[in-house]
């Protein structure tokens, strides 16, 4: 059946117009509560998973594909990359100016930058990316393509794969309840 | 002590939503369930005090798992029913419910009421205490959950981050796709 | 005095609100098909979650969270019509025929059948 | 036992969640649902979790600057920390089971329990 989505898929003016109106606000909202979860409830866990929802909402609206494609899967692998990059590096570089894994006061004491900048770095640059890009990707993956063997499995008819399907569902659910 | 009406009616909302979850034999009817129960449990988890769970709840659990859920089930199959609900498995729900009724025997009078505040998590004084009093002079940062995820417990989080980079991994792999080559 | 006009606005607002919900939820359960269903759940629903935000509004007053709610209000009107349209029209692109009143003897049945397929 | 109802009541909500979360595991033959049966059960745990550091009359664990903190009343951020991060860790494994489950279906053309064990035996 996931043949079909890019068959199935027509563009919607009412979808679109309103996805674009509510976009911009959805990813605003998730990169404030990104940046500004220090001090009010929320945080790079939530943020980013909003920003990743936003794509998720670009996706319907323009088609799978499509936005797959604006979105290069190597920006993807790059941003979960990334995150785990950062997040491992702001802790080792606590190690190498001689303390502890992300003991953001060396920062303060060698660097002169306040303790809080550490930790905003691990949220907005570490966690918040590799929640968004997961998120994104796990839809992706879980959206595309079709191993071909069940793609020239479905391409007969929708209602035929259903059909099988339920039939088989049908014989067993009247047999296990014996 | 007691419970709000307000509280009384989610958890029965609640409460609703996960037995039609179980019982649905339509598998489409029962993830669309599913997502009204986790925004249920979301608005529940701001009652009682959690308003950082209750957003990660209402945009992963009602949103990212039910689109993940609904499209697993587009490129499956979804069983066609002439029937509304599950038949009822009825060892099952004797398993089960002797689980439930141990669990709420055995456990419950040994649990401090919901929300006293020798609750013994709450009135840590090495734990919950010191977080609650050291957070901004420690660490500068005003949401004392933030501040536990990055600073206190940085490493905890950086293993779950990890888990997370594997699970992402773990889906590519499994899919062996020409998705992501 | 206009305390008095803003707790009663309040109050038939909140009402009004619950009324529609009240209405959009019945309409889910009794309506026969689809098509009909995304109708009564996109406009009653709208007007009665819009008419129960506008309440919050007026009852927070002044403050910041009042805009939230304006903002809210603004979001569920666009995204609750948009849902509504996108449920129709892929139910519509399924081949789902709408329900016409020649089914009636069978309307039970040829709901089942609608949602299912 | 009642008046657990009145005093106890998120554990005992948690604990009913968690047994009906179990029961579809158990029960449901389709492996779609005994996904949402897991999710079900760990959404059990976190509401134990929550309702472990929730407080009375308190606030949501945010330390305003200006206030001495020994007079805040607030919920203990440590366990919706852990919940938190389960949280996303839950959709992760979910999303693990379901891309499993989309392999077993191109394999064996089936998502029920007991057709899926007939299938394997007769191979």
């Amino acid at each position: 059946m996931a043949d079909q989505y890019d068959d199935t898929y027509t563009e919607s003016q009412v979808i679109l117009t309103s996805v674009k109106i509510i976009a911009p606000f959805t990813l605003t909202y998730g990169l404030f509560m990104t940046f500004h979860g220090a001090d009010t409830p929320g945080g790079s866990f939530q943020g980013g998973a909003i920003i990743g929802v936003t794509i998720l909402m670009l996706a319907f609206a323009f088609g799978i594909e499509p936005t797959r494609q604006w979105l290069s899967n190597s920006t993807l692998v790059a941003l979960i990359a990334g995150g785990v990059s950062i997040f491992l590096g702001v802790g080792l570089a606590t190690m190498a100016l001689g303390g502890a894994f992300l003991e953001y006061e060396l920062f303060d004491e060698v660097l002169g930058i306040a303790p809080k900048w550490g930790m905003e770095t691990i949220e907005i640059g570490g966690i918040a990316l590799i929640v968004a890009g997961v998120v994104i990707t796990l839809f992706f993956a879980t959206a595309s393509g079709f191993t071909p063997e069940r793609g020239t499995d479905s391409s007969s008819s929708p209602g035929s794969v259903a059909g099988r399907g339920g039939d088989r569902d049908s014989e067993n659910g009247g047999d296990d309840d014996d | 002590m007691t419970m709000s009406w307000f509280a009384y009616t989610l958890m029965v909302f609640i409460l609703l939503t996960a037995v039609t979850t179980a019982l649905f034999r339509d598998v489409l009817s029962a993830i669309v369930v599913f997502g009204a129960y986790s925004l249920g449990m979301a608005i529940f988890y701001t009652f009682l005090l959690a308003p950082d769970v209750a957003m990660t709840e209402a945009a992963i659990g009602a949103g990212v798992t039910t689109i993940l859920l609904l499209l697993t089930i587009a490129r499956t199959t979804r069983p066609s029913t002439d029937r509304l609900f599950e038949r009822v498995h009825w060892p099952g729900v004797v398993a089960v419910g002797a689980f439930a009724i141990v669990l709420l025997w055995t456990v419950l009078p040994e649990m401090v009421a919901v929300g006293a505040e020798d609750a013994p998590v709450w009135a840590n004084a090495d734990v919950t205490q010191y977080y609650i009093q050291h957070t901004y002079d420690d660490t500068g940062v005003q949401n004392a959950v933030t501040a536990v995820l990055a600073a206190y417990r940085g490493f905890d989080t950086f293993g779950e981050a990890v888990v997370v980079f594997a699970a992402g991994v773990a889906v590519l792999i499994v899919l062996k796709r020409e998705v992501f080559a | 005095m206009i305390e008095t006009i803003r707790f009663w606005a309040i109050v038939v607002l909140v009402v009004l609100g619950l009324f529609f919900t009240f209405v959009s939820a019945v309409g889910v359960l009794r309506l026969p098909d689809v098509y009909a269903r995304s109708h009564t759940a996109s406009q009653t629903d709208t007007l009665g979650a819009g008419m129960a935000l506008a309440a919050v509004a007026l009852a927070l007053g002044w403050q910041n969270a009042t805009i939230y709610t304006v903002l809210l209000l603004f979001f569920v009107f666009i995204t609750n019509p948009t849902a509504a349209h996108a449920i129709a029209r892929s139910a519509a692109e399924t081949g789902i025929e709408p329900w016409t009143p020649e089914e009636d003897g069978n309307t039970g049945q040829s709901q089942t059948e609608g949602e299912n397929r | 036992m009642i008046e657990y109802l009145d005093t106890h009541y998120t554990y005992v909500l948690a604990f009913v969640l968690l047994a009906i979360g179990l029961y579809m595991m158990i029960a449901n033959e389709n492996l779609v649902k005994k996904v949402i049966g897991v999710n079900l059960f760990q959404t059990a745990i976190f509401l134990f979790f929550v309702s472990v550091a929730y407080v009375e009359g308190g606030d949501a664990p945010i330390v305003p600057a200006e206030t001495n903190p020994g007079e805040l009343l607030v919920a203990s951020p440590l366990p919706h920390v852990i919940v938190l991060t389960a949280i996303v860790v839950g959709v992760a494994l979910t999303a693990v089971a379901l891309a499993l489950i989309v392999r077993i279906y191109a394999e064996y053309g089936t998502l029920r329990e007991d057709t899926l064990r007939e299938v394997r035996a007769d191979e």
